[in-house]
């Protein structure tokens, strides 16, 4: 599970790259989205998975699921929502002034 | 017969009902022509399916640890309550949006008032 | 072209009490089950935007007529402040205590500083939420 | 055999969920792709109960009916989006 | 703090009141106050004169950076005390002279003695420390102080570019240096000269001897200005003439000397030493004397002969190094008399050099210019000025009865004893030596001829001219007596200055004498090969000059294009282009540019090192198994992320990325994480509203019409990321070497009272996180806020 | 325990969201933000000397112990940066009383100075990876949100490449964690510290330090830099002064740290790849420095170098080096703030950056002119202002480790910087005065409080570098002995 868990959040961090890469701006905020959900998949998986129940106290079996990634994971989403949240009314205010999301027509002139 | 083996087949039972609507209203929502049509499957009778499950669940924890879960009922109401206003919230957007209706539809009653309405919004515009 | 969404308005009416009374559920959950201050406040913010889907941004202001962004700060400063009063009885920043207290309607109960400071989360987020969405719906 | 039949209704949810996700991609309108949005939802909503029948735990129960709410929102944000493209409006008496 | 200290620290000090002797008595002109600085230090050094600095010599130590092995030491010994009194004592001159120079009207005189102050003191550092980073620490100092000085009418173009070169040379040669001092510090584990030269014999062996050398010598040469490094000191000479005849011929440009004097004994008995030194200093002597004598400007002229006496003094130190090689040992003393020679001539080239900058500088205060080819006949009307001239010309020339011709005698003496005791071949070098000799007849000829003799045009001057004020001509007339008197009494000098001098350069213990050198210096060697070199120096020079307009013609020949000064313009220019061009070429302001190399580098730093440590491992043993809707889900997970590829549908990426969302918390909860599952689920709806929020605006998504090349680019790049932290995380996760430190957060209830270890970890083990990412979401609130208000205030307040 | 170790955070961070309540009143906002950093430099200077006198201080958070909980670890290393860090900010916030405009000013640029500055002080003083992680997350969106406050269209363009890298880069540092937690199982950097002793470092380990020094060099700029030239024009010159100060040194901070604590068992690979970096950074940067005739472009350049040079230093592991990289990142802290806050001056009394257009400034403004020679001095490690110290020792540590290409390599850049920042100054400020005091688009003020204090501080660290040597040797004596550190975090309650 782990490994294949492992190579199913490489694809997420592959496709968000991709994106990433790409010219429009919306799709460079998605990929950052995928990509962000690459690593959290990643961190999940790294501490190992289905190790036992849930991290609540009081479950049955004796064995709990490694509860500090998640908490890790919980921060790092809080924080990647806070960023993408930001960064999206960016695009949307850069779109306003600029008139464009190509990231080729926002290059900057060299010697501004 | 204990209680355990009970539960488990009366869940069992409802969630099985659940998942067998579930899987009918996709291959309905396959089928059908269009979006309204559509939007039957996709709201009614996988609510119903998912009214199943929640059932089935809340049995199960009822019947077996004895739990009354308040989540669950909340859960069931929250879904019986929203799931109508949502399948007209999307209806009513596809019809404002200008999805046509399938060719075997007997008839369209909205359509005179949808035509008035884009009058008047001309009128008020000009 | 006016819609009345009278659906959808008197829906949202019955559901925004559903939805608060869960979010504040989740909030003092939190430490027992799933849940907490933050899911909480995004849950009390979807009410909120629910309240906006079916009305408007005007509504909403008359309802909650705060300044949302101060809302936000008075989170972080109830959370930081939780944190910082441990320093006056000598204990390491962000110190909790806990402890079985009888109250008299709910019956023993666990009351920790870890409550106060999950409520900062609570209203921080709420605040931020809301701030962003008001913004920009308040913009187009 | 409770769990392999749960797991066999678990396939089953999996299934509706990817004939959503085909209505989803196919559209062929967006009002098509909401209500595959809002079906997917509940089916998952389906997933996440049988998965905590079983496993047994009352652990996920808050998620069932969160994800009720968020789907509900959703749609309705979706089906404005479609609609008129404004979700939110400042002032609906403009 | 020893008095000596002080001495170094006291032009600093003074340089401070400066501003306000600017302020308060402007009346005055501030050289009259800046004078008492030189002349009180003049007196304090000659008063050493009399005792035998050359075997005792003075040493203070006061600590500065201890850990660094850095003190201000400082040591004066017969070298030292032969540069301070020429630095003081022309200081004083140069004040004085200044005094008339400068108007007290016009030029901003505060700032102009504050920087002749700051070289000053910076000069007597250099001279005076024993320490090579504090030597190193004022060595820069002249070089800013001299950068400022040169650029002293900064409202100038050519100023500046001078002043710019001057400082990028001779910076550059300050930086190679100290690398050549910590190269020292490596091999000795000191910094103190004395230390160091006492070690001389341990580190002759060591690999880093030669290049030390080298680094150490290009510090030295490019403040000498020797060749090719000599060409900022002809641009240097848009400074005001004072500082010309202070800086950039009598002192400054001597730091370079008197380093490589200063570390004779160090180096000395290598050949890699002499060569290097003998031969850079005999073609700068050559091409510096050549190129005189095309200037029509005279400063510029004066800069040449400045360059090739420079690289005589430089040759005879190389020369006379050859006095501590083992195998010279019975021709040290005939090497010794080089290095007296070097010593000697330096004394005369400051003093001469100085009188004829004193002089150029009345001629150009005089009549409004310098060119050579505008003045003339002015004998009549400045006849001392004139006799100055003469004086300072013919002792540069080598003539008699002037002290510039003992030197070169001496000279003559040392390139003859480097062909007589090396191979033949060497002759090259006397014979090089004697031609410059004969080109700096000429230009001295020149400078004295054609500028007091022929026909005066009035008209080319722009002035009337005139002698000027007597307190103008002292100081030449100074300079110009010590060299007439030099030449008759020499040994008034040999046993105070020169001998003690000497001593520093070539201590007698290492040359294995007991009591040092006889320094005896006369005029009349008999007839030898020296006095015919000088007379047919005499003869082809008078015959050059004569027939100079006949020949001139070569100078022709030699294109601008190949230049020294054109390289370096061309080098400049063309590193500011090449630079913008590598700039432009990566900083191209595409996003995606700078995003592909950062990936390459993970790829290729990260990825490199997987493959290089062979860690490309795979061990599924510690796996939980996989159930078919597990398949099932993460297949639908992969396949909705790659529609957000294909997809051409604004909505429906959004909606995609959305479901992708969705499918995560659904495998937060089938990996038992309740928590984030809530939280992912209610975070992907506001992210995903927020997308239709703000994105209602823009225009459908383009068909990515990329090249395609471009896209495979993009395509490899990602397959190379995402395959790089797979696989680093497949051998991170086979390679489990310690237990988690969770089970601390199962015993959540009894110590923190929460059943839920994830809220536990969050609002109590953690808390400190959590307290900061809300402060992070609410900057994220506070920032779209402001994103969106401030732009909508500002228009509204249009 | 020491709570007083809180603080730095505690201050920066109550008085900017205080600020958050009266939004209107800017008279106010500037004494809150002054006071705030006045104190965090007074706790600051209380923090130094206490550790001069006691060893390292720590703050287990909440009163969990070491590795479960957060601990704050106050090191003479984290003391000095959080001192001067506190200076610059504080000279930075008096230089943007005057430099920044009142749209600006009450839509919070104060408040997300404070919070930017709060980020900073946490990154120098958690003991915890994650933590770090989480302080960078404040410190960038307070960055974000600085540098596209107002709008303006270049801010725009220039802060999307910003927040796309710095999200990239974030993840990739999630990412990093998640791999070494995977391994060693633990977050507390003195645990990291012990468990990957105990096991010696191996190739995974390796490859993942690896990542982290790609991860910290993508916020120090130290290569990937791409990101800085770009972004660093755009905002207002005193957040740009505060950007180069202080963002680039926290991702500098975070590579020293990491790498004597607890990645320093193998430097053959891991800091030989750091020193070939910074000498690619070194040589980027420079020509970068030297192509530009835009006064932005050319001190935005000059970041990276300096930046190459000190990890150059750091690479080099070697203690003499490390308090040289010490030292020098203590001085370019101050000269880089300085130089950024002069050049913003110029650029506001010219009205253009574009050097062409500059002339003869300093007729009007000498003081102007020679703050700007002495720091450019300084910059180029002229002695014997402050950057001479630093550079000799990181050279000196090079000759004695052998690296003689990068050694030569650092002065020749060196010598660029020099050519660069006085290309500004001959052609800014000497030449013919084109300007007449009324044609000048702003009076310049406001320089002369920040920009003496810190001039002062060049002198002073270069002349008593005996004194602040003193100090850094602290510093480097528990970067070069981990077990102190590692002690500390322990050992006390």
């Amino acid at each position: 599970m782990e490994t294949f868990m492992t190579i199913v959040a490489g694809i997420l961090l592959t496709i968000g790259t991709y994106l990433v890469l790409s010219r429009s701006l919306l799709r460079i905020i998605l990929g950052l989205s995928i990509f962000s959900h690459g690593a959290h998949l990643m961190l999940l998986t790294m501490a190992g998975l289905k190790q036992g129940a849930a991290p609540l106290v009081g479950e049955q079996t004796g064995t709990y699921t490694d509860p500090l990634p998640q908490a890790l994971i919980l921060t790092s989403i809080v924080i990647s929502f806070a960023l993408t949240a930001f960064f999206l009314v960016l695009g949307y205010r850069t779109y306003v002034e600029l008139g464009t999301d190509d990231m080729r027509e926002l290059r900057g002139e060299n010697d501004e | 017969m204990n209680t355990i083996a009970m539960s488990e087949i009366l869940t069992l039972l409802f969630i099985f009902i659940g998942t067998a609507l579930s899987l009918l209203s996709s291959f309905g929502f396959l089928r059908l022509p269009d979006v309204y049509t559509r939007s039957h499957a996709g709201t009614k009778s996988v609510t119903l399916g998912l009214l199943s499950i929640l059932t089935g669940a809340f049995l199960y924890f009822w019947l077996k640890h004895g739990v009354i879960s308040i989540r669950l009922v909340l859960g069931i109401t929250f879904v019986f309550l929203t799931a109508p206003v949502a399948g007209h919230m999307i209806a009513r957007s596809a019809y404002r949006s200008g999805v046509k209706l399938a060719d075997i539809s007997a008839a369209d009653e909205l359509k005179e008032d949808l035509e008035k309405m884009k009058q008047e919004n001309k009128e008020s515009l000009n | 072209m006016k819609f009345t969404d009278t659906i959808l308005q008197t829906a949202t009416r019955v559901l925004v009490m559903i939805i608060l009374t869960y979010s504040i559920y989740i909030l003092f959950a939190g430490h027992h089950n799933p849940g907490g201050g933050f899911i909480g406040g995004l849950v009390t913010s979807s009410a909120l935007v629910l309240l906006a889907m079916a009305y408007d941004v005007r509504t909403v202001r008359q309802i909650i007529p705060f300044d949302f962004k101060r809302i936000g700060a008075f989170g972080v400063l109830v959370a930081v402040l939780t944190g910082t009063s441990a320093l006056f009885f000598g204990e390491p920043f962000l110190f909790q205590v806990f402890a079985e207290v009888d109250l008299p309607l709910f019956g023993p109960r666990e009351l920790a500083t870890a409550v106060l400071f999950d409520l900062g989360v609570y209203f921080a987020v709420i605040g931020t939420t809301i701030t962003i969405i008001l913004s920009i719906s308040e913009d187009q | 055999m409770f769990q392999w039949l749960l797991l066999l209704s678990l396939s089953l949810l999996s299934l509706s969920v990817m004939v959503s996700i085909y209505r989803l991609i196919r559209g062929p309108s967006m009002a098509d792709r909401v209500l595959a949005l809002d079906a997917i939802s509940y089916h998952i909503i389906g997933i996440v109960t049988v998965l905590t029948v079983m496993m047994d735990t009352q652990a996920y129960l808050e998620i069932v009916l969160l994800i009720g709410i968020i789907a509900f929102l959703g749609t309705i944000a979706l089906s404005k989006f479609v609609d008129g493209g404004v979700v939110i409006e400042y002032n609906r008496d403009e | 703090m020893s008095l000596l200290h002080y001495v170094i620290l006291t032009p600093f000090i003074f340089a401070l009141t400066v501003p306000f002797l600017r302020t308060y008595l402007r009346n005055i002109h501030t050289g009259w106050f800046v004078i008492f600085v030189p002349l009180v230090l003049f007196i304090y050094f000659a008063s050493h004169l009399t005792l035998d600095i050359g075997s005792t010599p003075i040493q203070h130590t006061i600590p500065w950076i201890e850990k660094l092995d850095i003190h201000f030491t400082v040591y004066m010994d017969g070298l030292g005390l032969l540069f301070s009194l020429i630095i003081t004592g022309i200081g004083t001159l140069v004040v004085l002279y200044s005094i008339y120079y400068m108007s007290k009207e016009r030029e901003s005189l505060h700032t102009f003695y504050i920087y002749l102050l700051m070289f000053m003191g910076a000069m007597l550092g250099v001279v005076l420390s024993d320490n090579l980073m504090v030597l190193y620490v004022f060595w820069e100092l002249t070089s800013v102080s001299s950068f400022l000085l040169i650029a002293y009418w900064f409202q100038r173009q050519n100023p500046r570019y001078g002043a710019q070169k001057s400082m990028l040379i001779t910076v550059t040669g300050g930086f190679f240096m100290l690398l050549g001092f910590l190269f020292l510090y490596t091999m000795t584990g000191t910094f103190s000269i004395r230390e160091i030269i006492d070690s001389a014999g341990q580190i002759s062996t060591h690999p880093l001897f030669i290049p030390t050398i080298l680094l150490i010598l290009l510090g030295a040469f490019t403040k000498s200005a020797q060749f090719p490094f000599h060409i900022w000191l002809p641009d240097a000479m848009e400074a005001p003439t004072p500082i010309s005849a202070y800086l950039h011929s009598a002192t400054m440009v001597k730091a370079g000397v008197y380093l490589v004097a200063r570390l004779t004994p160090l180096f000395g008995g290598t050949m890699e030493w002499f060569w290097i030194i003998t031969v850079v200093g005999i073609i700068t002597l050559f091409w510096g004397s050549f190129m005189a004598i095309r200037q029509p400007d005279l400063k510029a002229l004066l800069a040449f002969s400045t360059v090739s006496q420079l690289g005589l003094i430089m040759s005879l130190l190389g020369i006379g190094s050859l006095a501590l090689h083992p195998d010279q040992s019975m021709n040290a003393m005939l090497f010794a008399g080089a290095s007296l020679a070097a010593i000697f001539h330096l004394f005369n080239h400051s003093m001469f050099k100085g009188c004829l900058f004193m002089v150029i500088g009345i001629l150009d205060h005089e009549t409004g210019t310098r060119d050579v080819r505008r003045l003339g006949g002015l004998m009549s009307i400045m006849p001392i000025s004139f006799t100055l001239s003469i004086i300072g010309g013919f002792s540069m020339a080598g003539l008699p009865p002037f002290s510039g011709f003992l030197s070169k005698e001496m000279f003559f003496t040392g390139v003859l004893t480097a062909y007589r005791t090396l191979e033949s071949w060497v002759i090259l070098l006397p014979l090089a030596a004697w031609i410059a000799s004969i080109f700096t007849f000429v230009y001295s000829m020149i400078l004295i001829f054609e500028t007091f003799t022929g026909p005066l045009h009035l008209e080319r001057l722009d002035k009337k001219p005139q002698e000027p004020p007597y307190g103008m001509l002292l100081p030449p007339t100074i300079l110009a007596s010590i060299v007439v008197i030099v030449f008759f009494f020499p040994n008034l000098l040999s046993y105070t200055i020169l001998e003690p001098a000497l001593r520093s350069v070539l201590p007698p213990a290492m040359l294995g004498l007991e009591n040092g050198f006889e320094v005896n210096i006369t005029a009349w060697h008999g007839w030898n090969t020296e006095l015919f070199m000088t007379l047919g120096v005499i003869l082809f020079g008078i015959l050059l000059y004569k027939s100079l307009r006949h020949w001139k013609g070569i100078y022709e020949w030699i294109s601008p294009k190949l230049s020294l000064n054109h390289l370096y313009d061309r080098l400049l220019e063309g590193g500011e282009n090449g630079a913008y061009r590598i700039t432009n070429l990566h900083m191209t302001g595409f996003l995606r540019d700078y995003l592909a190399y950062i990936f390459a580098t993970v790829i290729i730093i990260a990825g490199g090192s997987l493959v290089w440590q062979n860690l490309l491992t795979l061990d599924t043993s510690q796996n939980a198994p996989i159930s078919i809707y597990e398949y099932v889900l993460s297949s639908l997970l992969v396949i909705t992320a790659l529609f957000v590829v294909i997809s051409n549908s604004r909505l429906f990426s959004i909606i995609a990325v959305g479901a992708v969302g969705y499918m995560i918390s659904l495998f937060f909860v089938i990996f038992r994480a309740p928590d984030l599952a809530l939280t992912q689920l209610v975070v992907e709806t506001i992210t995903t509203s927020l997308f239709l929020l703000c994105f209602y605006f823009l225009p459908k998504l383009r068909k990515e019409v990329e090249r395609v090349r471009l896209r495979i680019g993009n395509l490899l790049i990602a397959l190379g990321v995402g395959g790089t932290l797979t696989a680093i995380g497949l051998a991170a996760q086979g390679h489990r070497l310690f237990e988690p430190i969770s089970y601390y957060f199962e015993e959540s209830y009894t110590l923190a009272g929460a059943m839920n270890m994830v809220n536990a970890i969050l609002v109590d083990f953690r808390a400190f996180d959590t307290m900061l990412e809300i402060v992070v979401l609410f900057i994220a609130g506070a920032g779209v806020y402001t994103l969106i208000k401030l732009r909508q205030s500002g228009r509204d307040a249009k | 325990m020491n709570n007083l170790v809180v603080f730095p955070i505690l201050l920066p961070l109550l008085s900017g969201i205080s600020m958050f309540f009266f939004r209107d009143r800017i008279r106010l906002q500037r004494k809150v933000a002054v006071n705030g950093l006045l104190a965090t430099l007074a706790v600051s200077l209380i923090l130094v000397g206490m550790i001069a006198q006691n060893g390292v201080q720590v703050l287990h958070i909440g009163g969990w112990e070491a590795p479960f909980g957060i601990t704050l670890v106050a090191d003479m290393f984290a003391a000095l940066l959080l001192t001067t860090a506190s200076i610059v900010s504080l000279a930075c916030l008096i230089y943007a009383f005057h430099s920044t405009d009142e749209a600006r000013e009450k839509f919070y640029t104060y408040p997300f100075l404070m919070l930017l500055v709060c980020g900073v002080n946490g990154s120098f003083l958690t003991g915890d990876l994650f933590n770090l992680f989480v302080f960078y997350e404040v410190m960038l969106i307070a960055s974000y949100v600085l540098l596209s406050l107002g709008g303006s269209k270049i801010q725009l363009r220039e802060t999307i490449k910003y927040i796309a890298i710095n999200i990239v880069a974030s993840m990739l540092f999630v990412i990093a964690i998640a791999y070494l937690y995977a391994v060693v199982g633990t977050l507390n950097m003195a645990h990291l510290s012990e468990r990957v002793a105990e096991i010696g470092q191996d190739g995974v380990i390796t490859t993942i330090s690896l990542l982290f020094l790609l991860v910290f060099g993508l916020k120090a700029s130290l290569f990937l830099y791409f990101w800085l030239p770009g972004s660093y024009s755009a905002p207002p010159p005193a957040i740009a002064a505060i950007f180069a100060a202080l963002l680039t040194k926290v991702g500098i901070y975070s590579i020293i740290r990491m790498f004597t604590l607890v990645f320093y068992h193998h430097p053959e690979v891991t800091h030989t790849i750091m020193i070939w970096l910074a000498a690619l950074t070194m040589i980027l940067g420079a020509i970068g420095a030297i192509a530009h005739w835009d006064v932005k472009k050319i001190l935005n350049y000059n970041v990276i170098v300096s930046v190459g040079f000190i990890v150059f230093g750091i690479g080099l592991s070697h203690a003499d080096a490390l308090s040289g990289a010490l030292f020098y990142l203590l001085h370019d802290m101050i000269a880089k703030a300085l130089i950024f806050i002069l050049g913003g001056a110029m650029i506001s009394i010219a009205g253009t950056h574009n050097l062409r257009e500059i002339s003869g400034l300093i007729s009007h403004h000498p003081a102007l002119g020679w703050l700007f020679f002495l720091v450019a001095l300084a910059l180029a490690g002229i002695p014997p202002l402050s950057g001479f110290v630093g550079k000799v020792m990181i050279l000196q540590g090079g000759v004695e480790k052998q690296f003689y290409s990068v050694v030569v390599i650092s002065l020749i850049t060196s010598l660029m910087v020099l050519y660069s920042v006085m290309k500004i100054f001959i052609n800014g400020f000497w030449g013919e005065t084109i300007l007449s005091e009324e044609e000048e688009k702003s009076t310049g003020r406001g320089i002369l409080i920040p920009g003496s204090i810190l001039a002062a501080l060049i002198i002073l660290l270069g002349i008593g570098a005996d004194w602040a040597m003193v100090y850094v040797e602290q510093a480097v004596e528990v970067l070069v002995n981990p077990s102190i550190y590692i002690n500390a975090v322990f050992t006390q309650p």
